[in-house]
């Protein structure tokens, strides 16, 4: 029993990992906090605080997927557009009865989660049948479907309540009602009332479903059915049950990211969350460490400001944005500069005692 | 080799320019990715506006700056706020339209005036009293086009192919189809494409052929209507051709067979074959510093610049003025001044921020533009 | 299908049901159980009762099929032919989930375990069916969520203690040592409440020491759940020592059934069995 | 008439999916990654033999072959630089290093010859015959294209069937480790392999240009994506499921646009795509692989 007591504690180091998580994205948040206030940040990245945390809870959900079920999906984008599109127009059609405008992003926020746990639930029937590669490839489809969908998909309101149709707009509205969908044209003139502070609330939102969850019944099944599908099937465990609950509850998330970061903008179409946001949401994870929910949050804060401070170099931007990339999967990968990163770091796993 | 000596010489001249003190203007457009050639463009136009511009020593001194927003709304918004921190102190809008409405609402909420060279839809000015548009309106061409159909007779029967994830073609489709029973037109069939679908267009051209179409009417933009031309003729259907302004530049395309594009007709701002002395001298400068012909982005860009230029002579802005300054004179200009570019001739400005010039029918004989009048 | 008469010498008819269990019906009965795979007749007409405290010694040469009948047990793979009785009740149609809460657990011959989840997890996780909290009680840490976990933990440690793991219950089940994460195994399989207990080659890679502790501990087992535990070993000085019955196949057949003196006594075994490995031992 | 007519468009279409996703399928095949920047090799193959053609006035067969040529080496100099180091690597972090590289050709192209959209030269020129009174007409580009891809189909399966290096390919497709003992060299294998499918995408880059005949920086992109999945419709690692595959894909496509919708035809081939993986879990000609336990 000697070299058991080399062994690492397991729960001891994940629980360290889980404050550091925490402590880390709030003191991040009361930092941006205090320089947005003194003027010190630039608008630049004042704008891209919203998205920067949309980003952050978009890679805290596909992490639960990718990290935690260890299931790769190529359309995460796809329930983010479905929460895109129904925040935003759960939003204006609350314009008039509630006021208060936290209230309402945090209603539509909700409906964008519903929304999305459903087109999350729909996708996740097929998708848990397959395995591996071609679950990664369904998952794809499913992105390109919704996406061809909501640009085919006409919605408005008038006096007589909603409307919709399909492939062109045949809603015939009565006076005065509004065209709130308009196909490949999406939703215009959406009242911005994305705030950095909600972003901020959703992100710790994100990370409690998901670190609770990890650390529930429900996460050792996850992780059970990660580590080995035939042992999770030996000991009873339900895999497409679970394997559901993990994608309709990262759909759900995610569709919630897609609301905060639609009503970001004043305007959103269905062509924006197309199959290079799935990727790059993805490249979030992978970079970050899958699993890894602080890693994920900092790759998309890292990944999303840092075009933007290569703009200096004009058209080679997106070329050393590529480069940066390439080069920054090479470094993690590589075991010497992996081992001196570890070294760095005082809260990383250990490496196994021999 | 030779363009990135020229991008060199490009980014010297902006930092040469930088010394003077000048007026501080600023664009999004996408330079990289599927639609960098629109962005690049409306760029080198506004660039060798300025350039010309500041050479000539005037009053007016301009400093010019694009960003990339990839045509991507989020990122056109970060470009936007790129350009905001380096202090521009009139805007260039966004090139394209959906970018264009998210930075339009930007502009007009920090009090920062807009002239877009190119966003055409109509979502780009509505509500927003300081963003005005170089180009026509979507629904506007959609209207100008049917009625121009129905009046020179050109069809009764019409098919239209549309990008059905595209706001400009979209917009353009919407109003054609709804003039068109007004002015007798009939539309006979309408099929669509996308992104990702956009090579393969045998079954669309056989259904209008089928369906008897005098006539197709191509709201987009040049590529995908040069792969319907070169298939077109592949199937030996040849049926007139109509366009709008994202046709032009199809004949600049290089390899393309100008053959293809015989008799195709489209409603344009812009003609680099225009005999004018203003066109000829942009068009010549910028072939020499790119290698290219200019298309209608280019001369977007290249107006806008002259437009920005004349109305801050006119109000006797000075460069130390700040946006918020700025913005109510230049309203005040652009709703009363009227304007003679390379893409109109008395251009002028509604209060909502639409322009008023006349659309230049044109065919294309023996690979030159021809005025259809 | 009608039964096939081996060349082999009949099986013992009598039941090999200790005399504890005569008056119990059996809890776990195969009758005439058979699959073809890819064409060929890896387990044919197998015939097995087991007890209900039972202990069963499955062995024969590499390659008779010893896995194969854990696997149809656990519905890894569907049976041809044959029923599978579990207390009486067909199994038939059930997926492995099914037959693991009907009562049947096992262990892999390659190990298997949850390797980047702790070793108390990996026992928890295996209690999953008989936790009942929902996903908002996880998510909001509602009192029933506590009451679970708290009671689950101590359960997990319980079980753990068996084997004398309790004190490694947060290590990284991964980086166990080889014989830590075969008794872990055991354990987790244990969590499932079974009423039979199937051990693929529990003492594969051990040593003399080592498998005399297995030894212990899984009679320690036996006694303390009793269940009815089938193994397929090679080590037959474990399987004659701790096994009621054994049942011994060659070429998916079974070749004899019996205690473990009759089959020590049994030609066909002998012949089959081993008089491969002196065959072995002679080229 | 028209029904065929649209078949065939279909089969050209699907001919020029199966040709890219030959090249997909036999990276997937072998190094088991999802090379997504073989798309952006064949706008490389593509923008290579416009130059040839265009402006040094080569015979195109030619310029075909000069642009297989630096594919080839391109396709090397990838591997070498960006996925050699991540042999050991877990496969997502390959599979993102590959996205990488398709922007980071993307972009190069971009810089190098412009966005502005280039209209390539047709290797074979723009006839076609026609057949029934000119009422069913195949143009030439079809013919050559299907008829390449056929060839290249038999000549692979040859290869990998017949030769030394094809049975090496194999060997490592079903186990590295076990190949590695029996004396292949599996490093060097797998690069031959990537050597391979960008000399491929030369040719598939040629023809989809000749086909569709505008060439831009993205050009390779989304036909990839569609080539892509087409490879996964026939059974991703198969040759003749790629084949299959993308000929599917393609009438499928065709006759979404005619007989159901031109707005959703792209839906409409993914759905077929999902109903097709739910009845056949690893694509039309896939094996299922059945996990030991």
């Amino acid at each position: 029993m000697m070299t058991m007591k080399r062994l690492i504690n397991l729960k001891r180091a994940e629980a360290r990992r889980i404050y550091l998580t925490y402590a880390v994205v709030i003191i991040a948040y009361v930092v941006c906090q205090i320089m947005s206030s003194t003027k010190f940040f630039s608008s630049s990245m004042r704008g891209m605080l919203v998205p920067i945390c949309a980003y952050m809870v978009m890679a805290v959900s596909l992490n639960l997927v990718v990290g935690i079920l260890g299931e790769l999906s190529l359309g995460h984008a796809g329930f983010m557009s479905v929460g895109a599109f129904a925040g935003v127009t759960s939003a204006i059609l609350m314009q008039g009865t509630i006021t208060n405008a936290p209230v309402r992003l945090a209603l539509a926020m909700i409906i964008a989660a519903i929304f999305a746990a459903i087109a999350g639930f729909l996708i996740g029937i097929p998708v848990l049948r397959l395995k591996g590669d071609y679950l990664a490839i369904v998952t794809l489809a499913f992105g390109e479907i919704i996406k061809s969908i909501l640009n085919n998909f006409y919605l408005g309101v008038d006096s007589q309540g909603l409307h919709f149709s399909m492939l062109s707009d045949t809603t015939r509205l009565l006076k005065g009602g509004r065209l709130i969908i308009r196909g490949p044209m999406g939703i215009s003139g959406i009242q911005k009332i994305a705030t950095f502070p909600a972003g901020f609330v959703l992100l710790m939102i994100a990370l409690m479903i998901v670190f609770n969850l990890v650390n529930s019944r429900s996460g050792r099944a996850f992780m059970a059915i990660r580590d080995d599908r035939i042992a999770a099937e030996s000991i009873g465990l339900d895999i497409t049950k679970y394997k559901m609950m993990a994608f309709v509850m990262s759909a759900a998330i995610a569709g919630a990211a897609g609301a905060l970061f639609a009503m970001n903008y004043s305007t959103i179409v269905a062509n924006k969350f197309d199959f290079n946001t799935s990727i790059l949401i993805l490249v979030f994870v992978v970079l970050g460490g899958q699993g890894n929910m602080l890693g994920g949050i900092i790759a998309a804060a890292v990944l999303t400001i840092l075009p933007e401070k290569l703009r200096q170099f004009s058209e080679y931007r997106m070329l050393l944005y590529a480069v940066v990339l390439i080069v920054m999967m090479l470094a993690t990968n590589n075991a010497e500069i992996r081992a001196f990163l570890s070294g760095l770091n005082p809260f990383r796993r250990k490496e196994e005692a021999e | 080799m030779k363009k990135i000596l020229t991008c060199a010489v490009l980014v010297l001249a902006m930092a040469a320019s930088a010394f003077g003190a000048g007026f501080k203007i600023g664009g999004t457009g996408p330079l990289t990715g599927g639609a960098a050639i629109y962005g690049t463009a409306a760029m080198r136009g506004a660039q060798i506006a300025v350039d010309e511009i500041n050479a000539s020593g005037g009053e007016i001194q301009f400093e010019l700056r694009y960003e990339d927003d990839t045509h991507d709304a989020e990122k056109a918004v970060n470009a936007y706020n790129a350009l905001k921190d380096w202090g521009m102190q009139v805007s260039l809008g966004s090139v394209t339209s959906k970018p264009a409405e998210a930075t339009a609402a930007e502009n007009f909420s920090d009090r920062i005036f807009a002239l877009t060279p190119s966003a055409s839809s109509a979502a780009v000015t509505e509500g927003k009293d300081n963003v005005f548009q170089m180009c026509f309106v979507d629904p506007n061409q959609g209207t100008a086009s049917a009625q121009y159909i129905a009046s020179k007779n050109l069809a009764k029967k019409v098919a239209i192919i549309w990008k059905n994830d595209d706001v400009y073609s979209k917009g353009i489709r919407d109003t054609f189809v709804e003039k068109a029973p007004e002015v007798g037109l009939e539309v006979v069939s309408e099929t669509t494409f996308a992104d990702g679908n956009d090579t393969d267009f045998s079954v669309q051209l056989t259904e209008a052929k089928e369906k008897g179409a005098e006539l197709v009417f191509l709201p987009m933009y040049y590529q995908p209507a040069s792969l319907i031309l070169a298939q077109a003729q592949a199937m030996g259907y040849a049926p007139k051709w109509f366009g709008v302004d994202g046709m032009d530049g199809i004949l600049t395309m290089e390899g393309f067979d100008k053959a293809l594009a015989e008799g195709v007709m489209l409603l344009t701002p812009f003609n680099a074959d225009a005999k004018d002395e203003k066109t000829q001298k942009f068009v010549a400068e910028y072939q020499k510093r790119f290698g290219e012909i200019p298309n209608q982005f280019a001369a977007d860009g290249y107006d806008c610049v002259y437009a920005y230029c004349q109305a801050l002579a006119q109000a006797k802005a000075t460069p130390d003025m700040d946006a918020e300054a700025l913005c109510p004179k230049m309203i005040e200009q652009f709703t009363t001044m009227t304007f003679n570019g390379v893409t109109g001739e008395n251009v002028k400005w509604a209060a909502n921020g639409e322009v008023t010039k006349d659309p230049k029918g044109m065919v294309i004989k023996d690979g030159a533009y021809v005025g259809l009048d | 299908m009608a039964r096939k008469k081996t060349k082999y010498v009949p099986v013992p008819s009598k039941s090999i049901l200790p005399e504890r269990d005569a008056a119990r019906a059996p809890v776990l009965e195969c009758v005439n159980l058979g699959i073809t795979l890819g064409g060929i007749k890896a387990v044919d007409n197998f015939n097995l009762t087991v007890g209900r405290t039972e202990i069963v010694g499955l062995i024969g040469p590499n390659g008779a099929g010893k896995t194969t009948v854990f696997n149809l047990l656990t519905k890894v793979y569907q049976p041809t032919t044959g029923t599978i009785l579990l207390e009486g009740k067909d199994t038939h149609g059930m997926s492995t989930i099914q037959v693991n809460r009907a009562g049947i657990a096992r262990t892999f011959q390659n190990i298997r375990l949850f390797k980047n989840l702790s070793v108390a997890d990996n026992v928890k996780a295996a209690m999953n069916n008989e936790m009942h909290y929902n996903m908002l009680s996880a998510i909001l840490r509602l009192p029933n969520y506590k009451r679970e976990e708290i009671a689950a933990h101590r359960r997990a440690l319980k079980l753990l203690s068996i084997f004398d793991m309790q004190g490694i219950a947060d290590v990284p089940a991964g980086s166990l040592p080889y014989g830590a994460q075969r008794r872990l195994e055991i354990v987790r399989a244990l969590a499932t409440n079974p009423s039979v207990l199937l051990l693929d080659e529990p003492a594969a890679g051990m040593n003399p020491s080592e498998t005399a502790e297995l030894l212990d501990s899984i009679r320690k087992v036996h006694d303390m759940f009793q269940i009815a535990i089938i193994l397929i070993e090679h080590d037959m000085s474990l399987v004659m020592n701790i096994c009621d019955g054994i049942c011994v196949l060659n070429f998916g057949q079974v070749i004899a059934k019996g205690t473990p003196d009759e089959i020590q006594s049994n030609p066909a075994v002998i012949e089959a069995y081993l008089g491969r490995k002196k065959e072995a031992a002679k080229s | 008439m028209i029904f065929l007519n649209y078949f065939i468009s279909g089969i050209s279409l699907g001919s020029i999916y199966a040709i890219i996703a030959l090249g997909y399928t036999m990276v997937y095949g072998i190094a088991k990654m999802l090379n997504f920047a073989h798309g952006d090799v064949i706008m490389v193959g593509g923008y290579v033999c416009f130059y040839a053609v265009s402006r040094y006035g080569l015979n195109p067969f030619l310029g075909v072959a000069v642009a297989m040529l630096l594919c080839t080496i391109l396709g090397i100099i990838v591997e070498r630089l960006a996925y050699k180091p991540l042999r050991q690597a877990p496969s997502l972090a390959v599979l993102i290093t590959a996205i990488g590289m398709s922007y980071f050709l993307q972009n190069t192209a971009l810089l190098l010859w412009s966005s502005n959209p280039k209209v390539f030269p047709s290797i074979i020129g723009r006839g076609a015959f026609k057949l029934f009174d000119g009422a069913l007409s195949v143009s030439h580009v079809t013919v050559l294209t299907i008829a390449t891809c056929l060839v290249i189909m038999v000549v692979l399966s040859l290869f990998i069937g017949k030769t030394r290096l094809g049975k090496a390919m194999r060997a490592c497709s079903e186990d590295k480790g076990a190949a590695q003992l029996m004396g292949i060299n599996v490093n060097a294998t797998i690069s031959m392999t990537f050597a391979i499918g960008s000399g491929l995408a030369a040719i598939a880059g040629a023809l989809l240009c000749s086909a569709y005949p505008t060439l831009m920086p993205t050009t390779g992109a989304l036909p990839g994506i569609k080539a892509f999945t087409a490879a996964v419709f026939g059974g991703i690692g198969s040759v003749p499921g790629a084949f299959l595959g993308g000929l599917m894909l393609g009438v499928i496509e065709i006759f979404a646009k005619a007989y159901i919708s031109s707005q959703l035809s792209d839906a409409v081939v993914f759905a077929v795509l999902i109903v097709v993986l739910l009845v056949k879990p690893a694509g039309l000609l896939g094996r299922m692989t059945q996990e030991k336990v």
